[in-house]
């Protein structure tokens, strides 16, 4: 991947990990912060959010990890062996590592991925991928055993058709291996699979000891560490798990997360002692003054996700391209990065940044920052009227406010409308907006809240335009109707080879560009500020963020006694 | 004899003041009133006048290029905040915002509470327990939350906000003015206005409300300060006066957000907020005292 | 009673009660304020009413200028029924019926020029220019003995207690009113103030011919400017007389006693008389005494006095009393007037 | 009434008081140069008009003027100098040896409070004796004072009381700690005549079994006549006329008690009669004229007038400050401004 | 004495529902749909409506209203649509927490309010007078917000002395249990109390000047402080119990923006999410809660008048 990020300003040697000790990690209670869902993977909401306390508790088949420079960032194998692609790509074969134990010492197999996969596509879960499985299959034939504990752990609404269809997809094929067959080809399946539910794998055993409403709150995973104490969003209190599968891991005997209101009282909870780590600080100005405190260290993420406005070309005034052209040529970026960021961060003319795949920094035909051109063609358009959406978020609103500075020069008339995330969506999914601040992409564009759920066509926080022949997202799904930037979002995916990929994903940068459904901006990623003496690979040295946060590799992660 | 005047002095006074020797006193009396009154009067002066008059950028629109800048940099004595925005324009112009706020406010709760209060004094029996208990259900209400859903269902924005937070300046209006109109209304010249033919509005008009009035007046004065304070509130439910639009509250919100690296600008509009306040506790108390001191 | 032609006011059986609540608004009890009382007045006739506190003076006032309605009974006023009056056509009686309160201070409005105060009934109740009021403000301020061009702007507040009450004075009879009821209209002056306010009464009676209902604690005022005074305890009539009649020979034993109460000063001769006082507590309004409620502290008290509520009645020379003893009057049973002489 | 047999001894000495309070940088003096005696047992009545100084003056004696009163000259209460104390010695002697009852017995008690635990608080306040006995004194005062059931009243709340009652209470709260004088500020103003002849009935009563000396403020020249031993007059901070009761009223020389006298109705005279009336209003206390304070009211008034005249003992026990005293033997009224209507219009200079 | 309770009681049950119509009105009028949220955002209009069903949204409003209100008066409050958990099992996690801290705050105001009134009442005008009473008004117009995160600066970052964030259950130790409320006691304390001396003070001031049973007790020869606090006090409390009284809403309210700052898992916070995410069964009982301790207090400080106040508790006479 591209240039590196910034160098942390940590200093001094890193001595080798030291086993024992705590910590206690500060989460935003606006995000990762928030797990009330609980934390079963099958019914939890958040599983994207709340990376940090799965990976902790589950641990993940498979993790991403990166050179300690951020660079290199990679899909491994963790507590499965290896992976392939068979079949031309339409059958994925997991193999799992041999000899794991859930924390409650029952069996970590193929049967259990099974139960564990079924029952998280299946339980209604907003977490759950959607996925082209091939359900044509025949079921295989299965232990009443396993099917009533199947069963137990399902709603009792489930459709039993879809469960069967799914139970001939993914298939056991031995203790230890467990196949999964498409229709299609998903070429960031894996990709996807740490910020997915897919990954996390809990004890069907404990869940059929603690019943549903307590393995919400006390689930039992191979994962590194143990629940002991668990608030609902406020604070998760784990310990080391003894039966972990790693030897010599975790290396802290405890691990706390705290959720924390705001930037500020994180900062504050970090500086009073009170926690050890904070994960993510995003504003800038608190991030700058931890750069001064010598009791903290920070380290800026490898940014994947830029910032885009994205603009609805459905009704006016995007509908006319010369609004939205107007908007990328009044944009100026540049000035926002060193302004506001003081120069941190990537500029990225496309859904990638340096820390993700596929980041190609140039994009040709991109309508750069030109204000002459901006004012001509507001001028042309008789004047310009905007509302700019935002989440409410310290950063978010400081980038609309000077978006707005920069739009007005050109002559277009801003307002600016900030509002909570629920409130965001809801405006999203009512077609009630205008353009909208957000991020886009992530390490895999396709993963997450990606490049197809910020312009495909029939994707609910998108504003590009519907299929010709549309007259609605729900009609456009059901004729199956694509736009040809649906098309080339399908190719992007529909292969498993890399090369392949890049191309295409290139030429949806270059159409998004051309038909100009929105700019892109400063991709920066918060920043992990921790006290000195705290280790480990995401916190001290940077991963990409696979969605939006990095995802802390905790059984690695260690203080200075 | 003195019977006479004290009851009615007690209308008119419900506080006394105390006897303070030396010849101070006099002195003392216009300043105690002065003091506050030309604080706010500057007050106003700064923040309506300030921005026309003074040579002071825009309060948005800044050049991100320029934040963060301490003060003392040349044109921007106070400093810019993140956005690039000139501090001192931001706090004169937030001062209009805040002022504009509280003015109306208690504009509305002064009127809507005070006419509901009156009536309901006034018109007594039945009608005074309906809206009594109708108030009863609104001073229960915790406030803020409804304040936040009013501020929700019609969105963030300054005419939105003032009818948020009039919602919750009326009831209490409303109570001071129903005792102090029953006050009133008991007095024998109210009586005789009866018997002087005046019909019920004039007697409403020329005799209650000229009487109740100053009490609400002061009442106003103290929630003032309140109102000013609970806009901020609502900034940090995220509604209350939309960004970048400032007002001392949302100021102070943005500024909280990162207090500990840029403590100044939380400390800014603080201090606009606590002079505002206090010369209107003081000018509102201070001329209560007044008047009762007659 | 009286044989001339129609009183001017004529009140009978009024009766008005108010019902005390305690702790939590639950009923505790009702007041009997005002019981029965009836009695005609006479044009330009002052009459006195005393009694102790809590007797219904203010009660039966309050009741007679409709700004109270009472429970039961008629009060007509120039032959009008008033209690069944609507509030628009009590406007028009009001024009002839004033009242004077005790406050001099509370009944101006203290934001009110004395000017506009005065002229408040010439507003209300004519339809007068203003040239016309201004002129007629004067003429009554003037009437009051209070220099019209000096204090006609100044505020209640710049007055002293008996101007402001001489101003209460030229409102209530800026209309030329029939009757004024003057509600302890004295009783917050000073003394020398009182005289003032007093003999301002007695003058405009003589020139307006005014009729008043005159309400006070002190008998002594009572009667320098009654014809009749009517003695009221619990709510109840105790004794209605011609004033001179009723302080040289008080029938009811009530009467008796508030006179008894009084220290009498000779001007002249510097002697005096010490009061007498009478024993016992006034009973609660709440649970007034069966019978003659005044019978718990009558000296002369009879057996029957406890079943029998004695009417007021006649006992010659107009003196009405509504004893079963009355004093002074040869009685049947010999106990009783032994017990009184 | 008085001078039967050995005069009893002097218990308080009022030697020329002076009260002077400072308010919005105007110097108002309330009482200027007051002095008078009270004897063991005997009552002393203090009248005149409103703002004449009367309570202020008594308040001087217990120390119980706001901060801004300047008190001056000297008041003797047995061996002890009353004026001049600070706050906290004073405390010992309020009670003690001088107490007060209050004009409005409605107000002056504590509602939330106990009438019993409002007696023993001023029994405890200078005696230290335990609760009980406290308590038992208490029923005991309650007793003195003739208020029926004492027992059960001890532990009623003044708004369970009567007016007359509650006077009572105040009486029994002023006694609790046995005071050499007892000052009695209108004690019966708010009170109905009925329970106001009860309630001197009782002062006198106690005055002649306690032998307190009682200072008795009124308005009711009758009131004062029928109890007290000498009565005071106070005009404008001073005494103008001050003589043994019988005296005084036998034959009135100080022309403004006369007014007073004058514009009193009366029990013996018709209805509808006279009152005689004088204008005018008392003199600012801020800005006293020279000479005779009543000058400009007065009817008699002459040049001479404007040099004050001293309070002498022109006769036997009889002191009066005036120039042309009025002699009512002799028929003199305050005539020529009899109904003051005249006078009315001069009001106000 | 319980005549009155029960009397007021009755008062009270109408209010509390015209409170609960009214939250209910609210969160129907405010803008937003519960099922999308619930239903995340990839979802289909399908799988939205079939969330509205199984949430029960597709019933009209009043038959959602009667059924809530007859689960909640039969104990069944429902389930939170985020959290899926029972909202009774949420409530008694997090009613606790708010009502430890509303309690205390109050506690602690009045403690600060009383002595500082007193002292300053004892010398009006005096100089710890004009000191505090200057000192209570610049307080009261700080911002609690603000305040909060002075507190912390000082007592948590700089000195460390306190917890900054965080509630520990009394479970764990008393004084552990205390220091993790401390701070946001005094952040809403602190206000309030300063709210309550400069009320007090006035009230004291005043008694001691011009009430006439003041006059009584000097006379009598008592101490200044047996006066001010047995005489003054006792009159002046019944006009301090009706500000208490009246501010319990208030304060309640403001526990929303200080358990968040504190990150106390209080009702304040679930409420807040719960707003955030349209959870109706969450906000309901949230809001009702808030009133109806809003509601008791007053009815209590109409009880505590009864006590303290001899001419309501004999009656007339
Ligand atoms: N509005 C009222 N509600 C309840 N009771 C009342 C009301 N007004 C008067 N009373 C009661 O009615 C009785 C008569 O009162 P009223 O005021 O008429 O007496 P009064 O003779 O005027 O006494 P005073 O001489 O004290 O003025 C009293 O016991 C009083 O407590
Ligand atoms: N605290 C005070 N400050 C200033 N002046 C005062 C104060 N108290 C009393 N005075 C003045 O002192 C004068 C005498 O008042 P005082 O109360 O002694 O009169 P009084 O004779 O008792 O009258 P009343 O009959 O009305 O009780 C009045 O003019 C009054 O205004
Ligand atoms: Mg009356
Ligand atoms: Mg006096």
């Amino acid at each position: 991947s591209g240039g590196g990020p910034a160098p942390s300003d940590s200093g001094g040697e890193v001595g080798e990990p030291q086993r024992g000790g705590e910590i206690t990690v500060l989460l935003d209670a606006g995000y990762s912060g928030g797990w009330a869902t609980g934390l079963d993977p099958a019914t939890s909401n958040g599983t994207g959010a709340n990376l940090p306390q799965n990976a902790a508790i589950f641990g993940g088949l498979f993790t991403l990890e990166a050179d300690d420079d951020g660079s290199n960032a990679r899909i491994e194998p963790n507590q499965a062996e290896s992976y392939e692609w068979q079949d031309d790509g339409l059958k994925l074969v997991v193999t799992l590592r041999e000899g794991i134990e859930f924390s409650d010492g029952t069996p970590f197999n193929a049967e259990a991925v099974l139960w564990n996969w079924i029952r998280e596509l299946s339980s209604g879960s907003t977490g759950a991928p959607v996925l082209d499985l091939n359900t044509s299959l025949e079921p295989p034939e299965l232990s009443q055993e396993f099917m009533d504990s199947l069963w137990a752990a399902l709603p009792a609404d489930v459709d039993r058709d879809a469960v069967m269809g799914r139970l001939g997809a993914i298939r056991v094929v031995d203790d230890l291996t467990i196949e999964m067959n498409f229709n299609s080809v998903n070429g960031a399946f894996v990709n996807g699979l740490p910020t997915a539910n897919l990954n996390l794998i809990a004890s069907p055993t404990a869940y059929a000891e603690l019943g549903a409403d307590q393995f919400k709150v006390t689930p039992i995973g191979a994962g590194p560490f143990v629940v002991e104490l668990n608030r609902q969003s406020e604070r998760l209190e784990l310990v080391r798990n003894e039966n972990y599968f790693k030897d010599g891991r975790p290396y802290l005997d405890a691990l706390n997360f705290q959720s924390v209101a705001g930037d500020q009282v994180m900062y504050q909870t970090l500086l009073s002692g009170q926690g050890d780590v904070v994960e993510g600080l995003s504003a800038v100005t608190l991030i700058n003054e931890a750069r001064n405190n010598p009791q903290v260290e920070v380290h800026p993420g490898a940014p994947t996700s830029p910032y885009v406005v994205q603009l609805y070309t459905r009704k006016e005034p995007f509908d006319d391209i010369r609004a939205r052209q107007a908007i990328y040529h009044a944009t100026d970026f540049a000035a926002i990065q060193e302004g506001l960021f003081g120069g941190e961060g990537d500029l990225s003319q496309s859904f990638t940044a340096s820390g993700g795949l596929f980041y190609t920094p140039e994009i040709e035909g991109y309508p750069e920052y030109d204000l002459d051109k901006a004012k001509a063609l507001v001028e042309e358009l008789g004047g310009l009227e905007v509302e700019l959406g935002t989440t409410d978020i310290v950063t978010a609103r400081s980038v609309t406010t000077a978006l707005q500075t920069q739009w007005e020069k050109a002559g277009i008339d801003v307002t600016i409308d900030s509002k909570p995330l629920g409130d965001v969506i809801t405006k999203f999914t009512s077609g009630d907006w205008e353009s909208m601040l957000q991020t886009a992409g992530a390490w895999d564009p396709a993963a997450g809240i990606g490049v197809q759920v910020r312009f495909g066509s029939t994707s609910p926080f998108s504003g590009t335009p519907l299929p010709e022949g549309a007259t609605s997202t729900a009609d456009a799904i059901a004729k199956g109707l694509r736009s040809p930037l649906d098309e080339l979002l399908v190719q992007a995916v529909a292969t498993v080879d890399e090369a392949e990929r890049k191309a295409a994903y290139t030429e949806v940068a270059e159409v998004i560009a051309k038909e100009a459904y929105g700019p892109f901006g400063v991709a920066f990623s918060p920043a992990q500020v921790v006290r000195k003496g705290v280790h480990g690979p995401g916190l001290t040295t940077p991963i990409p963020a696979l969605a939006v946060n990095t995802g802390v590799l905790y059984d690695r992660v260690w203080v200075e006694q | 004899m003195a019977v006479a005047d004290t009851t009615t002095r007690a209308l008119l006074s419900p506080a006394v003041g105390i006897d303070r020797s030396i010849r101070w006193a006099r002195i003392r009396k216009r300043l105690v009133i002065g003091v506050p009154a030309a604080i706010v009067v500057l007050l106003f002066a700064a923040c309506f006048l300030g921005p026309y008059v003074l040579p002071l950028p825009s309060p948005t629109g800044g050049d991100v290029l320029n934040s963060s800048r301490p003060p003392g940099t040349p044109g921007h004595p106070l400093g810019t905040d993140v956005n690039g925005n000139d501090v001192l324009s931001r706090l004169l112009h937030g001062g209009q915002a805040s002022l504009i706020v509280a003015i109306a406010v208690n504009a509305v709760g002064l009127f809507i509470g005070g006419v509901i209060g009156a009536l309901s004094a006034y018109l007594g029996g039945k009608a005074d327990t309906i809206i009594m208990r109708g108030l009863d259900v609104l001073i229960a209400f915790p406030s803020l939350v409804l304040t936040i859903a009013i501020a929700q269902v019609l969105g963030p924005s300054l005419p939105n906000t003032i009818l948020a937070l009039s919602a919750f300046s009326i009831p209490g209006v409303a109570r001071v003015a129903r005792s102090s109109t029953l006050r009133v209304t008991s007095m024998p010249f109210v009586q005789a206005a009866a018997l002087g033919g005046s019909p019920w509005w004039r007697t409403l008009l020329f005799h209650i409300a000229p009487n109740v009035l100053p009490q609400l007046l002061n009442f106003a004065m103290l929630g003032m300060g309140i109102v000013i304070v609970t806009e901020g509130a609502l900034s940090f439910l995220g509604l209350g006066i939309p960004a970048p639009a400032p007002s001392w509250g949302n100021m102070i919100y943005e500024g909280q957000q990162s207090l500990s690296a840029t403590p100044l600008l939380v400390l800014w509009p603080s201090l606009a907020l606590l002079l505002a306040v206090l010369s209107f506790n003081l000018l509102g108390e201070n001329v209560r005292d007044e008047m009762s001191g007659r | 009673m009286t044989d001339s032609g129609t009183p001017l006011l004529k009140v009978s059986g009024l009766v008005q009660e108010y019902v005390t609540r305690g702790a939590g608004g639950q009923k505790a009890g009702v007041v009997h304020a005002v019981s029965d009382v009836s009695f005609e007045l006479r044009e330009g006739e002052t009459l006195g009413i005393v009694g102790e506190t809590g007797s219904g003076k203010s009660t039966l006032a309050r009741a007679i200028i409709q700004v109270e309605r009472a429970k039961a009974g008629s009060v007509q006023f120039q032959g009008r029924e008033l209690t069944t009056m609507s509030p628009r056509e009590l406007v028009s009686v009001h024009r002839d019926m004033q009242m004077v309160y005790q406050d001099p201070f509370g009944s101006l409005n203290p934001r009110w020029r004395i000017e506009d105060v005065v002229a408040e009934p010439l507003r209300g109740h004519t339809d007068m220019t203003k040239a016309e009021r201004v002129a007629r403000v004067a003429e009554l301020l003037d009437l009051v003995g209070l220099d019209a061009a000096r204090y006609r702007d100044r505020r209640p507040m710049e007055l002293s207690g008996g101007q402001a009450q001489r101003v209460a004075i030229a409102r209530a009879i800026a209309l030329n009113p029939k009757l004024i009821i003057c509600d302890e209209a004295i009783s917050s002056l000073d003394v020398l103030i009182q005289a003032q306010v007093l003999n301002l009464f007695e003058k405009l009676r003589d020139e307006l011919g005014v009729a008043y209902l005159f309400i006070a604690h002190d008998l002594a005022t009572v009667k320098q400017v009654s014809d009749r005074v009517a003695v009221m305890h619990l709510g109840q009539l105790a004794e209605f007389s011609p004033a001179d009649a009723l302080y040289a020979h008080p029938r009811h034993p009530y009467t008796r006693a508030l006179l008894d109460s009084v220290p009498v000063l000779d001007v002249v001769t510097g002697a005096v008389r010490r009061p007498r006082p009478l024993q016992g507590e006034p009973p609660s309004p709440l649970h007034p005494p069966s019978g003659c409620r005044f019978r718990t502290r009558c000296p002369i008290a009879q057996d029957v006095c406890a079943s029998v509520e004695p009417a007021l009645r006649d006992t010659g020379d107009g003196q009405l009393a509504s004893c079963h003893f009355p004093l002074g009057v040869e009685a049947p049973r010999p106990a009783a007037v032994g017990a009184a002489a | 009434m008085t001078g039967v047999g050995e005069e009893p001894p002097v218990v308080l000495r009022v030697d020329d008081l002076r009260v002077t309070f400072t308010r919005g940088g105007r110097e108002i003096h309330a009482v200027n140069g007051l002095s008078y005696t009270v004897r063991r047992g005997r009552m002393l009545a203090i009248i005149g008009e409103s703002g004449s100084g009367k309570s202020v003056s008594v308040r001087a004696l217990m120390g119980l003027l706001p901060p801004s009163a300047v008190v001056e000259g000297s008041a003797v209460l047995g061996e002890e100098q009353l004026v001049g104390r600070t706050d906290k010695a004073m405390r010992a002697i309020r009670g003690r040896d001088v107490s007060m009852v209050f004009q409005d017995p409605a107000r002056s008690l504590n509602p939330t409070m106990s009438v019993g635990a409002q007696i023993v608080e001023a029994v405890r306040a200078h005696r230290p004796l335990p609760k009980r006995e406290a308590a038992a004194r208490a029923v005991e005062l309650l007793k003195l004072v003739r208020l029926s059931a004492p027992e059960r009243r001890f532990h009623e709340y003044p708004h369970q009381l009567s007016g007359g009652m509650r006077q009572r209470v105040m009486i029994a709260i002023a006694l609790a700690a046995d005071p050499k004088v007892l000052i009695a500020d209108e004690a019966t103003t708010a009170l109905d005549v009925t329970t106001q002849a009860q309630i001197m009935e009782l002062l006198v009563d106690l005055q002649e079994r306690l032998g307190t000396a009682i200072i008795m403020i009124s308005h009711d020249l009758g009131l004062a006549a029928s109890y007290a031993d000498e009565v005071l007059v106070m005009y404008a901070g001073r005494a103008v006329e001050h003589a043994p009761t019988s005296t005084l009223f036998g034959n009135v020389r100080m022309p403004y008690t006369a007014a007073l006298l004058g514009a009193i109705p009366q029990l013996t005279t018709p209805s509808h009669s006279q009152l005689t009336v004088i204008g005018g209003h008392p003199p600012d206390l801020g800005a006293l004229p020279e000479g005779c304070a009543f000058r400009e009211r007065c009817p008699r008034a002459t040049e001479k007038c404007i040099e004050r005249p001293p309070l002498e003992e022109h006769e036997p026990q009889h002191a009066y400050a005036c120039w042309h005293p009025v002699d009512q033997r002799a028929g003199d009224v305050l005539s020529p401004l009899s109904t003051g209507d005249e006078a009315v219009k001069e009001e106000v200079r | 004495m319980l005549r009155l309770i029960a009397r007021r009681v009755l008062v009270a049950i109408p209010l509390l529902l015209a409170i609960s119509v009214l939250v209910f009105v609210l969160l129907e009028a405010m803008p937003g749909d519960p099922a999308r949220n619930q239903a995340g955002m990839d979802a289909t209009e399908e799988e939205v409506e079939a969330v509205r069903r199984s949430m029960g949204l597709d019933r009209p409003a009043y038959e959602r209203y009667f059924s809530w209100l007859f689960g909640a008066l039969t104990g069944d409050l429902g389930r939170s649509s985020v959290s899926g958990l029972p909202v009774a099992q949420l409530l008694a996690e997090r009613s606790p927490v708010t009502f430890e801290l509303v309690f205390l705050a109050f506690v602690i105001s009045l403690g600060i309010a009383l002595p500082v009134a007193m002292l300053a009442a004892r010398k009006p005008g005096g100089v710890f007078d004009r000191i505090v009473m200057v000192g209570a008004m610049t307080l009261l117009a700080v911002p609690n917000y603000v305040l909060a995160l002075l507190l912390v600066i000082v007592f948590a970052v700089t000195l460390r002395m306190l917890p900054s964030i965080g509630f520990t259950p009394i479970e764990m130790g008393l004084w552990l249990n205390l220091q993790s409320v401390i701070l946001p006691t005094l952040a809403m304390a602190i206000p309030l109390g300063c709210f309550y001396a400069r009320f007090l003070r006035g009230d004291l001031v005043e008694q001691m000047n011009s009430a006439d049973y003041v006059d009584t007790a000097r006379a009598k020869g008592l101490g200044p402080w047996r006066i001010l606090w047995q005489h003054a006090f006792r009159n002046s409390s019944f006009g301090l119990l009706t500000i208490v009284g009246l501010n319990v809403g208030a304060l309640v309210g403001g526990t929303v923006i200080i358990e968040q700052i504190f990150a106390m898992p209080g009702l304040g916070q679930l409420m807040l999410q719960g707003v955030g995410a349209r959870d109706t069964a969450v906000v309901q009982i949230c809001v009702f809660i808030f009133a109806a301790v809003a509601v008791f207090a007053n009815l209590f400080v109409d009880v505590m008048y009864a006590v303290l106040d001899p001419r309501i508790r004999y009656g007339g006479r």
